[in-house]
């Protein structure tokens, strides 16, 4: 009655993942300019690609065969505010201070925003957790394009980064909704005062708990680390009121003793209401995407203008997209709206990547066009940073994350 | 909602520099005409609000009771054309879904921020229409965004009518179309009934004067004959134009042909619906799409209709691909200069939309210098009807013209005088809503900060 | 064909074989279990264990036997279910319930239980409810209508979104894994038994993202067990493999998500044991057999997804000695089929648990269905 | 009596001819041409050739016999079985979803309006890979009247949607949408159902009342003017006479007064009520989603009266008491047999599987649907399940493909291999529904769409 069994036809064979990665690593590419971000501009330079690195790069030469063209080649942007962190499983919001954990548990390799991101130049990424703690954890820096392992993606940074928040975002989602039980989320700040008392709090308790072991909780060693300048710390400060907060931590713990925090303020839109603020201390500032109306998050409002004049007055400055990639918001448009601004090529170009570069101490590794440095590479329609061009190929640890042709 | 103190700023910007009689001329270091090749260091002459005069410095004189304006070291380009809008208003959606009778004029606000935002972003002539929230809406406008009434704004009147494939919200697709269908239905059945009327009533008036004794003299038709592609109602001459139900007539002139008709889609499914109806009504001919950015799949389906479009402000769109997941990035403007259909460029006056951002980001996803340049200024203005008139710098054309500090796409350039028929329009140097967006300056009296709010919506 | 099945089970129904009785099974074809088919085998059951097997098997005339002009086979295992349970499986007031057993869930007369039974489930895993627990309790394997067939056997560990809470700690991933590192360290409890590898793991992760890291700890402690809820795992295949831990696919829904149904055969291809779940009492018990056929549809072997109904699930379950096939010594759970188990269109006509008759199909008064 | 005699003979040999090589005369060089070669052929449910071919040219089948051979420049193609591909009866694949869901529709909306090649795309490909090749399409599917439904195929991915049929049947609903309450409420909406057919039957009536009328009141009014014409002239001196005589006496002339009978007036044009007359008078069939006996008493009883009525019962889940009925009345029930678990929607409670098999055995025409989206792709995993259940194999087969086709009015083009319908078909390496049996070659059009891709 029943006839014979037949195997169904099988599916096409499934690759078996994990085989040997095929993908090149070795190219020959060749540009009009290459803008190196020493200062020195390349004319019709070849650069050797070789297993991931920069081999070697050769000023007035031709294209040879098969090789890929490009009008103008820059390093790889580096973007050091991402925000593509998952949203509200990225902190762990049971403490107000969680300098022990990391974002790490919390990232999604998987997310299509990290192609995107790659496709829109740039290569390296600095993901810290959502700011919904006063201090959040610690952030990770990775490649955006490779496999989707992130043993494979992530690059080590001589120091550590912990991430940290000023302002009304880490108290905003505490206030208690009207007649419901103070659950643990109710418990804690929900005013800038409150904020800033936890701060100072967690470094006093961390040096207190230095000498004495029965006053020792999860992350005071790491916090004792960032006084003794062996770990960065990024706190967000949108207004200028913030801004001043975080400044006034830095000189006060050096003024009690404790150590001395090396201080990068992120989101840093009212930077330019008070330039000595950052002058006199040397802070590296990053800036949010510049809004078209001038209004940001927390109230603060950024002037284009005054940002040519914060660079002019030397502050060291990064430019980020907070992981934006669409055609008006793009890292690379961020770039344009800076020259727009008044930035001069050249500084524009240093704060997407030899600026972040510097923060994260990679110099040796990252933001320039030299040979021995990774090959992360984005290639240009034209003059870059320009309305009338755009990003057409992007190399990620010489993986072409975005093909040109 | 808007301080009078704020009304003073602007007028100074005109009043001051306006001169006595309509001669007016400009000095420019270089002039784009898109009309031919760029002068350097040419002179445009205007008389009476429009171009008697262009050429280099030594082949134009300059009539010697005209104001010169001297921008020798600025970049004249004719100002570019928003082929439609649906801002400038306060409310532009109608909640009547069928309202072919209503008009733009009584809506466009004059003193609007969108006017002022405009011209800072070089845009001198819009088509003003209702918004695409109806089934068919009301007719639109071309205006210039610069004047105290309508009538002073005013470029061209009875620009088209507005309808909409997308559905309006509490339809879906189905009752959309339906009610589409519907409204050309009823316009039918009723010239049809009106027709029927007319021949009995002449029937009867034969039948009286047989009975009566009289001869009957001849009645001539008082209408006109109906001419259409598509369906035309026999005998519609006997019925005299007046007689048609008002609400009803613009649609019969739009079957007719004579009155334009821009039906938005808001996806490549609306393109199929928009094309079917305006095919089975007879309008194809005169019908411009505004596309969604999505509808750039149909692009083939609007080639084969040979039908012009405008484009969405969204330059680019990501797709992705439900089979493999993967997501590829299209450039929509150059999917339709691919295959050869004509579109225009639309812009918001932000910064990073506005129109020159536009064409300089065509440019950047390889489309030609001139291509980009005609899709935000001949094209649209050929779409209106202007060409010749807005859109280039030549004899004959309306004496618009914008003026750059640089190079009008270069990235650190700004739009610094803006002329309209022969008048000093906008200067830079007395803008302040710039001043506090780029130095953070508050104004005295009034702040701007409010008003940036607005200018964005 | 029918009709001579029923006459002699109808003799049986009257005396009605009690667990100290024996009696035996001959069916035109029996799926023994390991992909060979006996035609015309009998199989003779004493006190609820199956004593031999096979087309020469001797028994003295008083066992009564029973013809079956069709198939036998062991009772399918379905690998995680929640018959019966409802709201009991989900105490989310802690995080971490390690020593909740579900095994005072098991209600076995409610009616999930019989519409399992006939529908020829014989073992079904189940397990707590998706609240919000880092680790929900301990999963127990019953015999539907019948009895546990094992308890404290695994521990569920959720490491997907699903194990965060919005409003006690732990609320993120970084938290999940603090709490399961620290509870792995002092190693109380169900965490001994785990890392002495006493028990193993019901590890809930969804995302591709959460498989990894699922399978980064699985690693690191070096647990067995399976995934459970891990829709795209076989986008992971080769690290599910070197993880060695099976895998929980479907129930694929009708008309439901391809890469769904396309990662499963990709497990099952790379060499990861499978088995399948249901989720009563969203779908019904035939969704098991139905997502056997859709696995085979796109490319799964007939052997393969009968391996993974019958005793590949039980291995995973850690009653592999137990049931799932057809083999001297172990327990009388068997079916008989009216055509092959994984073919849709054949019906349980009569199931065996531990050697009692617990369904059998109405009287259906058409002659034949062929 | 020549001349027919020669001519008969002259016939019969032109057929035989035809029949004998048919293939060479009527193939041009630029035709699409397709041989399939099976061992069986399954013309239709009961009737199968063996070692027969299909002959399909431009897209239609041409010739179905067991003598063809391939003409030269045709494709061949051989496969073990060759059958129709099947129909879905209860889709909404290649329809735009907000159209689908909008409770607002009316008979006369057209679901060829809201048709989305776009995004349904990936859907139809995986319908055509399991041999579903059309589907019936409904908008408003769950709304109280959903409008005119239409035969969609799965032919194509992208860009176009060939329409076999844009006004397949007319739908509504009855106890499934939110608003059923209780049954006090749903029984009235299966009144509403039988009301709105009345007013398409009486719309009918008025309308063919009034053609009558007019045609009576137009001979009357000729005839009358008739006469006034051949009475003009004696009119016309009688009325110079008077204006005369008016003019001497200085009174004022008034003109006689002309009455007539008045113009009968047409009804009011109605879409809505012109889409339920065809309805009415069976032109087109109407399905009704409806499940338990208390609104099912309710519509079979208020249908009883239109006698050309073609009702289709969709869902049916109550509908094994009224079997007997809808095989006297031949109302044919269209299946859902899906798994469904405990936690269903209350319409469903007595949802069961074995529903298709049950009422077959009572002669109601049972067709089997797959309920919607991309559960096209899973029909004939539904339909093996109904076959698990009891549902004789050849029955279910038919329902998926002639008594699909004959329900709905597409027989002449889908359902069956016969000469002149679609070159829709399906070469498998087994019997179509058994379950070990898979797809090797879908043909759409004649075109080979999808060589198989796993089992069917």
């Amino acid at each position: 009655m029943l006839s014979l069994l037949l195997t169904a036809a099988t599916l096409a064979p499934i690759p078996a993942l994990g085989a040997e990665d095929t993908t090149q690593t070795s190219w020959n590419i060749h540009a009009e300019r290459v803008y190196t971000g020493t200062g020195e501009v390349l004319k019709n330079a070849l650069i050797a690609v070789e297993d991931g690195k920069i081999a070697s790069i050769r000023p007035g030469r031709s294209a040879p065969e098969g090789a890929i063209q490009a009008k103008a080649i820059t390093a790889g942007m580096i973007d050091l505010s991402v925000r593509v962190h998952g949203g509200f499983r990225s902190v762990e919001q049971a403490r107000e201070i969680q300098p022990h954990l990391s974002v790490e548990p919390a990232i999604d390799l998987y997310d299509p925003a990290w192609k995107r991101l790659a496709a829109s130049g740039i290569t390296t990424a600095l993901l810290s957790p959502m700011d919904r703690n006063v201090i959040g954890g610690h952030a990770v820096v990775l490649k955006t394009a490779g496999p989707e392992e992130l043993a494979a993606r992530k690059v080590t940074t001589p120091r550590p980064i912990l991430r940290g928040a000023i302002g009304s975002e880490p108290s905003s989602g505490n206030h208690p909704a009207f007649g419901t039980p103070t659950d643990f989320y109710s418990r804690r700040p929900t005013t800038r005062m409150g904020v800033e008392w936890e701060w100072r709090k967690a470094f006093f308790d961390a040096v207190n708990a230095g000498g004495d072991e029965s006053r020792d909780f999860p992350g005071a060693e790491e916090l004792r680390s960032c006084l003794r300048g062996e770990r960065l710390l990024i706190i967000q400060a949108w207004a200028t009121q913030d801004i001043r907060t975080a400044i006034y931590l830095k000189e006060e713990m050096a003024r009690e003793g404790f150590g001395n925090l090396d201080l990068v303020i992120d989101a840093a839109a009212e930077a330019w209401r008070e330039p000595d603020f950052l002058t006199r201390n040397k802070t590296t500032i990053i800036l949010p995407p510049f809004p078209a109306g001038g209004r940001t998050t927390d109230g603060a409002f950024l002037a284009w203008n005054r940002t040519a004049e914060l660079a002019g007055m030397g502050v060291r400055m990064c430019l980020s997209s907070h992981g934006a990639s669409n055609a008006t918001e793009k890292l690379e448009r961020q770039g344009a709206y800076a020259r727009r601004a008044g930035l001069t090529f050249d500084q524009t170009l240093a704060a997407v990547t030899t600026n972040p570069a510097a923060v994260l101490g990679l110099s040796d590794q990252l933001g320039t066009v030299e040979v021995g440095r990774d090959a992360d590479l984005v290639l240009w329609s034209g003059t870059p940073f320009e309305a009338s061009s755009r990003v057409v190929g992007v190399l990620v640890a010489g993986e072409l994350a975005r093909d040109p042709r | 909602m808007k301080t009078p103190l704020l009304l003073l700023p602007l007028l100074a910007v005109t009043v001051g520099l306006a001169e006595a009689d309509d001669k007016y001329a400009i000095k420019a270091g270089t002039v784009l005409t898109m009309a031919g090749d760029p002068i350097t260091n040419g002179v445009i002459v205007i008389e009476g609000g429009r171009i008697t005069a262009i050429g280099s410095a030594d082949e134009v004189k300059i009539p010697w009771d005209a104001a010169v304006l001297d921008a020798s070291d600025l970049t004249a380009a004719p100002g570019f054309v928003e082929a439609y809008t649906s801002s400038g208003m306060d409310r532009p959606n109608e909640n009547v879904e069928l309202a072919p009778y209503l008009n733009i004029r009584d809506s466009i606000d004059p003193v609007s921020f969108y006017f002022e935002d405009s011209l800072r972003a070089g845009v001198t002539t819009l088509n003003v229409q209702q918004g695409a929230a109806c089934v068919i809406g009301g007719m639109g406008m071309v205006v210039q965004p610069f004047g105290l009434t309508v009538e002073e704004m005013l470029v061209r009147p009875n620009s088209g009518l507005i309808m909409s494939a997308a559905p309006k919200s509490g339809k879906s697709r189905a009752t959309q179309a339906q009610a589409l269908r519907e409204a050309f239905g009823d316009l039918r059945r009723h010239l049809e009934q009106l027709v029927q009327e007319k021949r009995d009533g002449n029937d009867r008036a034969r039948r009286e004067a047989l009975y009566q004794g009289r001869d009957l003299s001849g009645e001539r038709g008082l209408g006109r004959a109906m001419v259409s592609d598509a369906w035309t109602v026999e005998g519609l001459e006997l019925v005299p134009r007046g007689e048609i139900d008002e609400k009803m007539e613009p649609l019969l002139d739009v079957v007719e042909g004579t009155t334009d008709v821009y039906f938005y889609c808001g996806s490549p499914v609306d393109v199929h619906q928009a094309l079917a109806i305006a095919r089975d009504n007879g309008f194809l001919a005169s019908t411009t799409l505004v596309l969604d950015a999505s509808c750039w799949k149909a692009a083939d389906l609007i080639k084969e209709a040979g039908v012009q479009v405008v484009l969405d402000p969204a330059l680019t769109r990501t797709e992705r691909d439900p089979r493999t997941g993967e997501e590829d990035e299209v450039f929509i403007p150059g999917v339709f200069a691919e295959k050869g259909i004509t579109f225009a460029l639309s812009s918001r006056n932000t910064t990073n939309e506005s129109m020159w951002f536009q064409v300089a980001t065509c440019i950047a996803n390889g489309m030609s210098v001139e291509d980009a340049w005609a899709a935000a200024t001949t094209s649209p203005a050929a779409m209106l009807g202007l060409d010749g008139r807005v859109g280039s710098l030549r004899k004959g054309a309306d004496g618009d013209v914008v003026l750059y500090s640089g190079d009008p796409l270069s990235i650190s350039s700004h739009v610094e005088f803006v002329v309209l028929d022969g008048k000093l329009v906008y200067d830079r140097s007395k803008d302040i809503r710039t001043k506090h967006l780029l130095e953070g300056i508050q104004p005295e009296g009034g702040s701007a900060d409010e008003a940036s709010d607005e200018g964005d919506k | 064909m029918l009709a001579t099945t029923t006459l002699a089970l109808a003799a049986l129904l009257c005396g009605g074989p009690s667990a100290g009785d024996s009696f035996a099974l001959r069916a035109t074809r029996v799926h023994v279990g390991d992909g060979t088919v006996l035609e015309n085998a009998i199989v003779l059951v004493k006190d609820g264990k199956i004593v031999d097997v096979g087309q020469g098997v001797a028994f003295d005339k008083d066992v009564p036997l029973i013809e079956h002009d069709g198939d036998l086979s062991a009772g399918l295992v379905a690998l995680r279910d929640y018959a019966g349970i409802g709201a009991e499986g989900a105490d989310s007031t802690r995080a971490v319930m390690d020593a909740a057993d579900l095994r005072y869930a098991f209600d076995s007369d409610h009616p999930d239980m019989a519409r399992l039974a006939e529908s020829g489930i014989t073992t079904v895993v189940l397990a707590p409810g998706s609240g919000s627990n880092v680790v929900a309790g301990m999963p127990v394997v019953v015999k539907p209508t019948v009895r546990v067939l094992r308890a404290k056997g695994s521990l569920h560990v959720d490491l997907s979104a699903s194990g965060t809470s919005f409003n006690r700690y732990p609320s993120s991933y970084a938290g999940v894994l603090e709490v399961l590192e620290e509870r792995f360290a002092a190693g109380e409890g169900a965490f001994g038994e785990l890392k002495a590898g006493r028990m193993t793991v019901m590890l809930e992760a969804e995302s591709r993202a959460e498989t990894s890291r699922a399978l980064d700890f699985a690693s690191r402690h070096k647990l067995r067990g399976y995934l459970v809820d891990s829709q795209r795992a076989g986008e992971l295949a080769a690290k599910v493999k070197a993880s060695g831990l099976g895998v929980a696919v479907g129930p694929f829904a009708i008309g439901g998500d391809r890469k769904e149904v396309e990662s499963a055969v990709s497990l099952a291809k790379a060499g990861v044991p499978i088995g399948f779940a249901l989720d009563t009492p969203t779908n019904a018990p035939a969704m098991l057999r139905l997502s056997a056929a859709t696995a085979m549809r796109a490319g799964l072997d007939r052997d393969a997804a009968f391996k993974a109904l019958t005793s590949g699930a039980a291995a995973l379950a850690g009653v592999g000695d137990k049931v799932g096939a057809v083999r001297a010594g172990m327990e009388a759970d068997l079916v008989l089929w009216t055509g092959d188990p994984v073919d849709p269109t054949s019906r349980a006509v009569a199931v065996y648990i531990d050697g009692d008759l617990v369904h059998e199909a109405p009287e259906t008064d058409e002659e034949d269905e062929d | 009596m020549h001349l027919p005699s020669t001519w008969l003979v002259s016939l019969v040999a032109a057929s035989t001819a035809l029949a004998a090589a048919p293939t060479t005369l009527s193939i041009l060089p630029d035709d699409q041409v397709t041989l399939v070669k099976a061992e069986k052929v399954i013309v239709r449910p009961g009737k199968t050739l063996e070692n027969a071919s299909v002959l399909i040219v431009n897209g239609r089948i041409t010739a179905v016999g067991t003598d063809l051979e391939a003409p030269e420049g045709a494709e061949v193609l051989e496969g073990k079985v060759v059958c129709a591909g099947f129909l879905d009866v209860w889709s909404n694949l290649g329809v735009d979803g907000e159209s689908v869901a909008d409770s607002r529709t009316m008979p006369h909306c057209r679901t060829i309006d809201a048709l989305d090649p776009y995004s349904s795309g990936f859907g139809r490909e995986e319908a055509r890979a399991s041999g579903v090749l059309a589907v019936r399409a409904q908008v408003g599917s769950d709304a109280a009247f959903g409008g005119f439904g239409a035969w969609l195929s799965t032919g194509t991915s992208d860009g176009d949607l060939p329409v076999l049929l844009d006004d397949a049947c007319q739908s509504a609903t009855v106890g499934v949408s939110a608003g059923s309450i209780d049954v006090f409420d749903r029984v009235s909406q299966a009144d509403k159902v039988v009301d709105e057919i009345r007013s398409g039957l009486d719309y009918g009536i008025d309308w063919m009342k009034y053609r009558e009328e007019l045609a009576a009141w137009e001979a009357a009014i000729a005839t009358a003017e008739a006469k006034l014409t051949k009475d003009f002239k004696k009119a016309k001196k009688d009325r110079d006479k008077e204006v005369e005589e008016a003019g001497k006496e200085g009174k004022e002339f008034n003109e006689k007064k002309y009455k007539e009978d008045k113009k009968p007036s047409a009804p009011k044009f109605d879409a809505e009520k012109a889409a339920m007359e065809r309805v009415a008078n069976g032109e087109i069939p109407m399905v009704v989603t409806i499940h338990r006996s208390a609104e099912l008493r309710a519509l079979l009883d208020g249908t009883k009266q239109f006698d050309r009525l073609r009702l289709v019962i969709a869902g049916g889940t109550e509908t094994l008491g009224f079997a007997e009925e809808l095989a006297g009345r031949r109302i044919p029930v269209i299946v859902h047999p899906a798994p469904l678990g405990a936690s269903r929607p209350a319409h469903l409670r007595d949802h069961d599987l074995s529903l298709a098999a049950q009422l077959a055995e009572k002669d109601v025409s049972v067709l089997i649907g797959s309920g919607g989206g991309s559960a096209s792709r899973d029909l004939p995993l539904l339909a093996s399940l109904a076959i698990g259940h009891g549902l004789d194999a050849e029955e279910a087969f038919a329902a998926l493909t002639t008594r699909a086709a004959r329900t709905f009015d597409v027989a002449d083009q889908v359902g069956s291999v016969q000469k002149g319908r679609r070159g829709d078909l399906l070469i498998l390496d087994g019997e179509p529904l058994a379950h070990s049996t898979s797809i090797t070659h879908v043909l759409v059009g004649g075109q080979v769409v999808s060589p198989a891709k796993g089992g069917n």
